[in-house]
C-alpha cells in the first residue's frame, strides 16, 4: 500500500527545547496506526505539525505525494487531514448540534454562502444529528456545549472530527475522561468508520489495551525522537519501551 | 475511624438545571474514597459542591464536624482542603514556577520539602520550571495540577480524574504517591480508570443521575461482577 | 406662536464643554428681554415668550431641537448657538422655515460668509472682528509678530483674519504656530516661538486646556516677547495670572463699557444670580434680545419675515456694548471691542482687563465674505 | 420552533406597518426626526453588531465608515450638484470606499488579538479625523459645512420613509446574512477562532468579509445621517460615534440585530425624555447623570442586553415549563 | 543643541505625566483585564478633590493626599458595586464603565460647578531655571521624579510580592485561585483601589502642569492612557513607562520638527507599534 502521509526529518523547537526531532513517520493508506510515548514526548506537537497548527522548523510532510509542509490548517483539513484535540476544543456557547453542523457544512463545501438561510440546508442538520447519535450524544443535541460534562465534551470532539469525513483522522487521546462503559462503544464507532470508508486513522493514546486491540502498527515517540516503529508485538517486546513508558505495567498482558 | 467529610442529602442546581438530586457520602480519615459513575452522572459537580464552587441548594457538607456548605471556596480551601479539577485549571500564561507559587500557602521548610518530593515525583515539572503552563503537554499539565494540590499540607484532597492523559508509568507513580499521601491525608477521588480506582480505593460510591445509588468497600466491588456490570458496564 | 404671542427659541449648549458659554447667553437673553420690555415681557401689545433648548454641542441634536422649536413650538425667531458647528447645522433650517436666526455667540466667519443666508443676523462678533481688534491692539509698521493657535478651524480662521489685518497695518508675521488643543505639552511650540524672536506673540485660544502656564514657564516675556490675546471669560482669566501686563483685546468685561444699559445689566445680574457679575457672553445674549425687541418695535409687532429682514438690515440699536448696527451686506453686527491690559486689581483674585481704548465698530469691521 | 419563527416575523411585520403609519397619525416633526434618527442609528448599530455580536471583534473605530459615508455624501452634494442621481452616486461611492478601506484594514490588522485590533481601529479612525480636520479646503475642518439636498427629499416625511425602509431592508439583509451558512461560521469564530480553522474554514477571509459588510452598512448609515442634517462636520468621525454604536449594540443585546435597533431606540428615547425633564426640575439639569445611571442599570438588570436577557429569560421559562410537564407526566404515569 | 535638550527634557516630563495617568490603568486594564472607561473620571476626581483641598488648605502635599484618598475611596466603591459583577466580561465592562464615566464627570459639575478651575503651581515648584538657552521648568523635574518613584514602587510590588502573580492567575481562572485558598475578591479590590488612587494622583499632578482642570479632562486623557497601556504591552509596567515616554518625546519632537503631523502623532505611533509589534513594546509574544 502507498504511504498516504509521510514525514521526513520533521522537526520543531520551542526556544531551546526540541519537541519533535527529525521524525520520519509513515502511515499507509487505510492503516490504523497508534502513537505512544511518555508525557511530553511530542505526540501532540507532532499532530500539530501534521494538521498545521504549528509550522515545522525543519523537514517536510507529504500527503499523497504532495508537499503540504507550508499549508495552513484550513487547507490541510480541506485536503483531507482532520483531527481531534487532546484538550477539549469546541464552540462553548453554541449548541452541541451547531458544533457538529459546522463540521458538516465545511465537509459539504458550503463555506461562503451568505445569501441562503442555513435551514435551507436541512441535510446538514440531519447529518449532524446522525453523527451525534453515533457517539451517543443525540439527546444532548440542544445543550449549550459548555454545559456538557467532561466525558460528553470528549464525545462531541469526536463527533466533530467524524463529521468532517476526512481521509485521515488524527485522534488525540479521544477517550481520556470518558467513562469506562462507553469507551468500547466509541471504539466500535471508530472501527466501523474505518471499515466503511477508505479511512486512515492515527491514534494517540495511553491506554495500552485499547491500542493493542486496535492498532495495525505502533510508533513510539520518546523525547521528540522516533524511538520505534512496528507491529504491536514488536513494540511490546521492545525493552526500552517497557522501561521508559510502561513501567512494567503491561508485562504480563503483552505476552 | 471517623469520617472527616460527610455529605448529606446534597442538592445542587446550576442555573435552572437540577444537577445533583441526592448525594450522600462519607470519607473516612486516612482512606481513599472513590466516586464512580458514567459521564454526566454528577461526580464533578459533587466535588465542586463540596469545594463551594457550586453552591448547593440544600443538604449538608460536614468537614471535621463543622458544616461548611455556603462558605466561599477560599475559606473551604483554607480549612485544609485541596482540589484537583478535572480540567486541570492551569494558569496558562504563568510559568510552572509561578503556578506553584500561587498554590503554596506557606513558604516554610515543610512546604519546601514537599515541593522537593513533588519535583522528584514529576521530574518533567523540574525540567520545565520556567515554561508557561499553557505550553506544557497534556500530561504535564495534569502533573502540574496534581502538584499544586500536593504542595500544601491538606487534610483532605479532592481529585478529579487524575490519571487522564497520563502515561502508564506516571499513573503508577501517581498511585504510589496517593498511597504515600494517605498517611496524613484523606482523599476523595473521581476516577474512570478502574484499574487505578480499584487498586488504591478503600471505599467506593456510585453516582448516577445526581444520586448516590450504591456504596461499599472496594473489595466488594472487585468481587461483585453483577454490580460492576450494572453500574459501570464492565466485567 | 399664535397671533398675540411672539415666541423665541434659544439654542445653547447647556451641557458639555461649552456649558458655561451657553448659560451666559441664556442669562443675558433673559435679562435682555426684561430690560427691553421693562419687565412686562410685551412688545407692541404682544406677549413675548422664549423657550431654551440644549444642543449639547452636537450638530444632530441642534437640528433636532431647532426643528422642534420651528415645528412644534412655532417660534418666530431662533437665537443661538454656543458652538459654530451647531449654528452652521441649523442655518439651513432658518432658510427652510423662513425664520430669522440671530446668531449668538458662535463666531465662525462662515456663518456670515460662505454658509450665510438672508435669514441670518449675527449679534456676536465674528472671528475676523476679533482678529482685527487683536491686530489693532498691537500691529503697526515693522512690528514682528508670531501667532499661536489651536489646530482646528477656529484657530485657523482667527489667524488668517488676524494676519490680513496685521499685515494691512504694516506688521510682519514671522511665524504661525498651531498646536493640538488637547495636548498636555505646548513647550515645543513655544520653543519655536522663542527661536523666531518676534516682538509680539499673538495667541488665539479657546477651550479648557490652556498654554498660559507653559508660556510663563518658558520665560517668553522675559525674553522681550510681548504677549497679546483676547481676554476670555472670568473662569479662564484665573488661569492667566502669569500674564499680568499683557496687552490685547476683549469682547466684553463688565467694567469696560460705560453706558446705562451695561450698568443696568451688571446691577440686575448681580441681583438675580447671587452676586455674580455678567461675563464674556452675557451681554451678547442680552444684545440678541434687544435686537429682536427693537425690530419688533419697528414692525409694530408684525412677524412677517421679509418685513423683519428689511427692518433689521442696517438697523442700529443700543446694547450693553454701546450702539450696534447690522450691516446690510452680511447682517453682521458691527460693534465696539476693547483694547485692554491685564492688571492686578485689589480685591479681585484674577487678572483684570483694564481699558486702554475702545475699538470702534468701524475700526473692527471685518471684510465682507458672503458674496 | 417554526411556529415561534412565524410569530416573530409577524411581530416584526406588525411593528413595521405601525411605524409606516406614524407620520399619518402624528404631525409632530420632533417625533419624526427622532424616529428617523433611531432608524439611522439602528442601521449603524446593526452594522456594528455584525462585528461585535456575530464575529466577536471589538472595534473602536467604526465612526470611520460612518464618517466616510457622511463626508462623501456631503462633499458630492456640495461640490457637484444636489440631485438624486448624484446622491445615489455618492451613497454607492461611499459604500465602495468604505468597503475598500475596511478590506485593507482587515487584511492588515484582523490577525491581531482583540485589544490590539480595537486600538488599531481607534488609531485609524483618529487619522481619518485628522484628515477631515486638515483637508480644510474640502471639509471646512471642524466647523464643517452645510449643503442642500435634492428637492424631493426636503420633506422630513420622505426622509422618514426612506430611513425606515432602508432600515427594514438592511435588517432583512443582515438577518439573512447572519443566518446564512457563512453567518454561522462567523459566530463560530466569535466562540473559538483556531477551532474554525481546523474545520477547514479560512478565518481571515471571514473576518474580512464581516468587516467589509459592517463597513459598507455603516457608511450607508452615515450617508443618510448627513442627508437629514444637510450639514457635516468632524463630529461624525469622533470617538463618541464609535462608542454610540458600541453602546446601542450592547444595550440591545449583542448578536441579536433587533437588539441594535432597540438599543438605538432606547438611547434616543431616554435622551429625548431626560433632556425634556431638564426643564421640569433643576435636578434634571444634570440629566447626563441619569443617562449614565441608565447604562449602569442596564448592565445590572439586563446583563445580556435587553433582547439577550429577554431571550434567556424565555428559554429558562421554557425549561421550567418542560420540567413541570415532565414531572406531571411522572406523577400521572 | 539647546533646543534638543529642551525638547527632550520637556518630552520626557510630559511622558512621565502620561505615565502617571496610565500607571493605574496598567494595573486595572493591563493586569486585571478590566476595560475601565471610567478611568479618566478617576483622574478628574483626583484633580478636583486634590486641587480644591490644595487651594483651601494652601498645602500642595495635603492636596496630593486628598487626591489619593479620593482615589482609594472611589476605587473601593466602584470595585464593590460596579466592577465586581462584571469581571471577565468586556462587553458589560465597557457599558457600565462608560456609565460611570458620565456619572462621575457630571458629578464634578454638581460639586464644583461647570467652570474650569485654575490650578496653580505651588510656589516652591513654580518657575524655571535657565542655563543659556536651556530652560528647565521646575515642576517638570518634579513630575519626572514622582514618575520614577511611582514606577519603582509598583514594580516592587509586582515583582517582589505574590500579589501580581495572584492577580494574573485570578484573571485567567478565578475559580482555581479561590480553590487554592486565596480570597481573590479582596485582592482584586485592593489592586483596583491602588489603581484608582494612582489615577487620582496623576490627575492632581496634571493640574499645575497645564494650569487648569475641567470636567471633560477625564474623557480627553482617558484614551491616551489606554493607548499607552496597549502599546506598552498589556500589564507590563515597564512597557507603560516606555510607551508613555515615547508618546511624550515623539509629541515634543514632532511638534517642533513636523508640526503638520502633530495632531496625528499619537495615532501614528500606535499604528506603527501595533503593525510591527502587535503584542506591544514589552508584551509577551503570542
Ligand atoms: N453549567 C451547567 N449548566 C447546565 N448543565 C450542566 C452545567 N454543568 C454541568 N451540567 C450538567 O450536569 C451533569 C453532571 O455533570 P458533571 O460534570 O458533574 O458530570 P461527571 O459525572 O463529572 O461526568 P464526567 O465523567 O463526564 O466528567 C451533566 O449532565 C452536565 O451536562
Ligand atoms: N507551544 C509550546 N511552547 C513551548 N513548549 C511546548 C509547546 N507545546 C509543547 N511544548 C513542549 O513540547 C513537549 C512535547 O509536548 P506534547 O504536547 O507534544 O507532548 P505529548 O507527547 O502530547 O504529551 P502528553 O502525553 O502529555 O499529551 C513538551 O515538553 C511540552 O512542554
Ligand atoms: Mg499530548
Ligand atoms: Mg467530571
Amino acid at each position: 500500500m502507498e504511504p498516504i502521509l509521510q514525514t521526513s526529518d520533521l522537526t520543531i523547537a520551542f526556544g531551546g527545547h526540541i519537541a519533535v526531532n527529525k521524525v520520519n513517520f509513515t502511515v499507509k493508506e487505510n492503516e490504523f496506526k497508534s502513537i505512544i510515548g511518555p508525557n511530553g514526548a511530542g505526540k501532540t506537537t507532532f499532530f500539530n505539525l501534521l494538521s498545521g497548527q504549528l509550522q515545522a522548523s525543519e523537514g517536510n510532510i507529504l500527503f499523497k505525494g504532495e508537499d503540504i509542509t507550508k499549508l495552513s490548517p484550513t487547507m490541510r483539513t480541506r485536503k483531507g487531514i482532520g483531527r481531534s484535540f487532546q484538550i477539549t476544543n469546541v464552540f462553548p456557547n453554541l449548541t452541541v448540534l451547531e458544533n457538529v453542523r459546522l463540521a458538516v457544512q465545511s465537509q459539504a463545501g458550503v463555506r461562503y454562502n451568505m445569501l441562503s438561510h442555513f435551514l435551507s440546508f436541512r441535510s446538514f442538520q440531519d447529518k449532524a444529528l446522525e453523527w451525534l447519535s453515533m457517539v451517543f450524544l443525540d439527546e444532548k443535541a440542544n445543550v449549550i456545549a459548555k454545559n456538557l460534562a467532561h466525558g460528553e465534551k470528549r464525545k462531541l470532539e469526536i463527533a466533530m472530527l467524524l463529521a468532517l469525513e476526512t481521509e485521515i483522522l488524527l485522534l488525540d487521546e479521544p477517550t481520556a475522561g470518558m467513562s469506562i462503559e462507553e469507551v468500547p462503544a466509541i471504539l466500535e464507532v471508530i472501527k466501523n468508520i474505518k471499515k466503511q470508508g477508505n479511512r486512515t486513522i492515527v491514534l494517540i493514546e495511553h491506554k495500552m489495551d485499547m491500542i493493542l486491540d486496535l492498532s495495525e502498527s505502533i510508533t513510539v515517540l520518546f523525547n521528540g525522537k522516533l524511538l520505534a516503529d512496528g507491529t504491536p508485538e514488536e513494540i511490546m517486546n521492545n525493552e526500552t519501551v517497557q522501561t521508559a513508558y510502561l513501567g512494567g505495567l503491561y508485562d504480563e498482558s503483552a505476552s | 475511624m471517623k469520617a472527616l467529610l460527610k455529605v448529606e442529602q446534597l442538592q445542587t442546581y446550576i442555573e435552572q438545571y437540577h444537577i445533583l438530586h441526592d448525594i450522600h457520602l462519607q470519607a473516612m480519615e486516612g482512606e481513599v474514597t472513590v466516586l464512580l459513575g458514567r459521564n454526566g452522572a454528577g461526580k464533578t459537580t459533587t466535588l465542586r459542591s463540596i469545594m463551594g464552587l457550586n453552591q448547593p441548594r440544600s443538604g449538608k457538607v460536614i468537614f471535621q464536624e463543622a458544616e461548611i456548605q455556603g462558605k466561599a471556596p477560599f475559606e473551604i480551601a483554607n480549612l485544609g482542603i485541596g482540589y484537583v479539577p478535572e480540567d486541570q485549571g492551569i494558569f496558562g500564561e504563568l510559568t510552572v514556577e509561578e503556578n506553584m507559587k500561587v498554590a503554596m500557602q506557606k513558604q516554610d521548610d515543610e512546604t519546601l520539602k514537599r515541593l522537593d518530593w513533588i519535583l522528584n515525583l514529576f521530574p518533567d515539572l523540574k525540567t520545565f520550571w520556567k515554561k508557561a503552563g499553557g505550553h506544557l503537554s497534556g500530561g504535564q499539565k495534569q502533573m502540574l495540577s496534581i502538584a499544586r494540590a500536593y504542595v500544601n499540607n491538606s487534610k483532605l484532597l479532592l481529585i478529579d480524574e487524575p490519571s487522564k492523559g497520563l502515561a502508564p508509568i506516571v499513573v503508577e507513580k501517581v498511585m504510589e504517591s496517593i498511597e504515600e499521601m494517605k498517611k496524613e491525608t484523606t482523599i476523595v477521588l473521581v476516577e474512570q480508570n478502574f484499574y487505578m480506582a480499584s487498586t488504591i480505593g478503600d471505599t467506593f460510591y456510585i453516582i448516577d443521575d445526581g444520586k448516590t445509588v450504591h456504596n461499599g468497600k472496594m473489595e466488594e466491588l472487585k468481587e461483585d461482577e453483577v454490580l460492576r456490570k450494572r453500574y459501570l458496564g464492565i466485567a | 406662536g399664535d397671533d398675540d404671542t411672539i415666541t423665541i427659541g434659544v439654542l445653547a449648549s447647556l451641557t458639555g464643554g461649552l456649558e458655561s458659554y451657553g448659560k451666559q447667553t441664556v442669562q443675558g437673553f433673559e435679562l435682555g428681554l426684561e430690560y427691553a420690555t421693562d419687565g412686562k415681557m410685551e412688545v407692541a401689545g404682544k406677549k413675548i415668550k422664549f423657550i431654551v433648548e440644549d444642543t449639547e454641542t452636537k450638530p444632530e441634536v441642534a437640528i433636532q431641537k431647532a426643528t422642534k422649536l420651528l415645528e412644534d413650538d412655532k417660534v418666530d425667531f431662533l437665537v443661538g448657538s454656543s458652538s459654530s458647528g451647531d449654528t452652521l447645522a441649523v442655518l439651513p433650517l432658518a432658510e427652510e422655515y423662513e425664520k430669522i436666526m440671530v446668531v449668538e455667540p458662535a463666531a465662525a466667519d462662515s456663518v456670515t460668509g460662505a454658509d450665510w443666508n438672508k435669514y441670518v443676523f449675527r449679534t456676536a462678533r465674528n472671528s475676523s472682528q476679533d482678529a482685527v481688534a487683536g491686530a489693532a491692539a498691537i500691529a503697526s509698521e515693522g512690528v514682528k509678530i508670531a501667532t499661536f493657535a489651536p489646530d482646528y478651524s477656529f484657530g485657523h480662521d482667527g489667524v488668517s483674519a488676524f494676519k490680513e489685518a496685521a499685515v494691512a497695518l504694516g506688521a510682519e508675521i514671522v511665524l504661525e504656530e498651531y498646536a493640538d488643543p488637547t495636548a498636555t505639552d505646548f513647550t515645543s511650540n513655544i520653543q519655536k516661538i522663542l527661536d523666531a524672536q518676534p516682538d509680539y506673540l499673538f495667541v488665539v485660544w479657546a477651550g479648557a486646556n490652556s498654554p498660559w502656564n507653559q508660556i510663563a514657564d518658558m520665560r517668553v516675556q522675559e525674553r522681550g516677547i510681548k504677549i497679546s490675546t483676547g481676554a476670555p471669560d472670568i473662569p479662564a482669566l484665573y488661569t492667566m495670572e502669569q500674564l499680568v501686563g499683557m496687552e490685547g483685546f476683549t469682547v466684553y468685561y463688565h467694567t469696560l463699557p460705560d453706558n446705562p444699559i451695561n450698568d443696568w445689566l451688571v446691577e440686575n445680574h448681580k441681583e438675580k444670580f447671587n452676586g455674580d457679575v455678567p461675563d464674556l457672553f452675557t451681554p451678547g445674549g442680552m444684545t440678541a434680545a434687544l435686537a429682536i425687541v427693537e425690530a419688533l418695535k419697528q414692525t409694530e409687532g408684525k412677524t412677517d419675515t421679509d418685513l423683519l429682514i428689511e427692518t433689521m438690515e442696517g438697523m442700529s440699536f443700543d446694547t450693553p456694548k454701546g450702539k450696534m448696527t447690522f450691516r446690510p451686506d452680511d447682517h453682521q453686527a458691527l460693534q465696539t471691542l476693547y483694547a485692554v491690559r491685564l492688571e492686578k486689581v485689589d480685591g479681585v483674585d484674577y487678572p483684570v482687563p483694564v481699558l486702554i481704548r475702545e475699538l470702534s465698530p468701524e475700526e473692527t469691521a471685518p471684510p465682507i465674505r458672503n458674496k | 420552533m417554526i411556529q415561534t419563527m412565524d410569530r416573530k416575523n409577524m411581530l416584526y411585520g406588525l411593528i413595521f406597518v405601525a411605524l409606516l403609519c406614524i407620520p399619518f397619525v402624528t404631525d409632530s416633526r420632533t417625533l419624526l426626526i427622532m424616529f428617523t434618527q433611531i432608524f439611522l442609528f439602528g442601521i449603524f448599530a446593526m452594522s456594528y453588531d455584525i462585528l461585535l455580536g456575530y464575529t466577536g471583534i471589538v472595534s473602536f473605530g467604526h465612526a470611520m465608515f460612518f464618517g466616510i459615508g457622511a463626508y462623501s455624501t456631503g462633499i458630492l452634494m456640495k461640490q457637484i450638484d444636489s440631485t438624486i442621481p448624484v446622491l445615489l452616486l455618492a451613497i454607492v461611492l461611499a459604500a465602495v470606499l468604505s468597503g475598500l478601506v475596511s478590506y485593507l484594514l482587515g487584511i492588515l490588522s484582523l490577525r491581531l488579538k482583540s485589544h490590539f485590533y480595537a486600538m488599531l481601529t481607534l488609531a485609524f479612525s483618529g487619522l481619518f479625523l485628522v484628515l477631515a480636520e486638515k483637508w480644510r479646503s474640502v471639509t471646512y475642518g471642524n466647523d464643517g459645512f452645510t449643503f442642500s439636498i435634492p428637492d424631493p427629499l426636503r420633506d422630513r416625511m420622505t426622509l422618514y420613509f426612506i430611513a425606515l425602509i432602508t432600515m427594514a431592508l438592511v435588517f432583512l439583509l443582515l438577518n439573512r446574512f447572519t443566518n446564512s451558512p457563512l453567518g454561522k461560521v462567523l459566530q463560530a469564530i466569535r466562540e473559538n477562532e483556531p477551532r474554525v480553522e481546523s474545520l477547514g474554514y479560512n478565518v481571515l477571509h471571514y473576518k474580512v468579509i464581516a468587516s467589509v459588510v459592517a463597513g459598507v452598512f455603516a457608511s450607508v448609515a452615515g450617508s443618510l445621517y448627513v442627508l437629514t442634517l444637510r450639514f457635516v462636520n468632524t463630529s461624525v468621525l469622533a470617538v463618541e460615534v464609535s462608542l454610540d454604536a458600541l453602546l446601542m449594540t450592547i444595550i440591545g443585546g449583542v448578536g441579536t440585530l433587533v437588539g441594535a435597533i432597540i438599543g438605538a431606540g432606547l438611547i434616543e428615547f431616554a435622551h429625548h425624555w431626560l433632556t425634556g425633564l431638564a426643564k421640569v426640575h433643576w435636578i434634571f439639569e444634570r440629566w447626563l447623570i441619569f443617562f449614565g445611571i441608565l447604562y449602569i442599570l442596564v448592565v445590572m438588570f439586563f446583563p445580556q442586553g435587553i433582547v439577550g436577557t429577554f431571550r434567556n429569560w424565555r428559554e429558562k421559562r421554557s425549561v421550567r415549563n418542560k420540567k413541570v410537564i415532565e414531572e406531571k407526566k411522572n406523577i400521572s404515569g | 543643541m539647546e533646543v534638543l535638550v529642551n525638547l527632550a527634557v520637556n518630552g520626557l516630563a510630559t511622558g512621565m505625566l502620561i505615565f502617571l495617568l496610565a500607571a493605574g490603568l496598567t494595573l486595572i486594564f493591563g493586569l486585571m483585564d478590566v476595560v475601565n472607561f471610567g478611568h479618566g473620571a478617576l483622574f478628574a476626581w483626583g484633580a478636583y478633590a486634590g486641587i480644591w483641598t490644595y487651594v483651601t488648605t494652601g498645602s500642595f502635599v495635603v492636596g496630593i493626599l486628598a487626591a489619593i484618598i479620593t482615589g482609594l475611596l472611589l476605587g473601593l466603591v466602584l470595585e464593590k458595586y460596579i466592577i465586581q459583577p462584571v469581571y471577565g466580561n468586556h462587553i458589560q465592562q465597557i457599558l457600565i464603565t462608560l456609565g460611570v464615566l458620565i456619572v462621575l464627570s457630571e458629578m464634578l459639575k454638581v460639586v464644583w460647578g461647570p467652570n474650569q478651575l485654575s490650578a496653580r503651581t505651588p510656589s516652591y515648584l513654580a518657575g524655571s531655571w535657565e542655563f543659556g538657552d536651556i530652560i528647565i521648568i521646575k515642576y517638570r523635574l518634579f513630575i519626572i521624579a514622582v514618575g520614577f518613584i511611582v514606577f519603582f514602587l509598583i514594580r516592587y510590588i509586582l515583582k517582589n510580592t505574590k500579589i501580581g502573580l495572584i492577580v494574573r492567575a485570578g484573571v485567567i481562572n478565578k475559580e482555581m485561585v479561590q480553590a487554592l485558598g486565596i480570597n481573590i475578591k479582596k485582592v482584586f479590590m485592593y489592586v483596583f483601589m491602588v489603581g484608582a488612587a494612582m489615577a487620582a494622583l496623576g490627575g492632581i499632578l496634571l493640574g499645575p502642569y497645564s494650569g487648569v482642570i475641567y470636567a471633560e479632562m477625564g474623557m480627553e486623557f482617558g484614551i491616551l492612557a489606554f493607548i499607552v497601556v496597549v502599546i506598552g504591552g498589556m500589564g507590563n509596567i515597564k512597557g507603560s513607562l516606555f510607551a508613555a515616554i515615547l508618546v511624550g518625546v515623539c509629541g515634543s519632537f514632532m511638534a517642533y520638527y513636523v508640526p503638520a503631523l502633530s495632531l496625528a502623532v499619537n495615532m501614528l505611533l500606535m499604528v506603527i507599534v501595533l503593525v510591527f509589534r502587535p503584542q506591544g513594546l514589552f508584551g509577551a509574544k503570542g
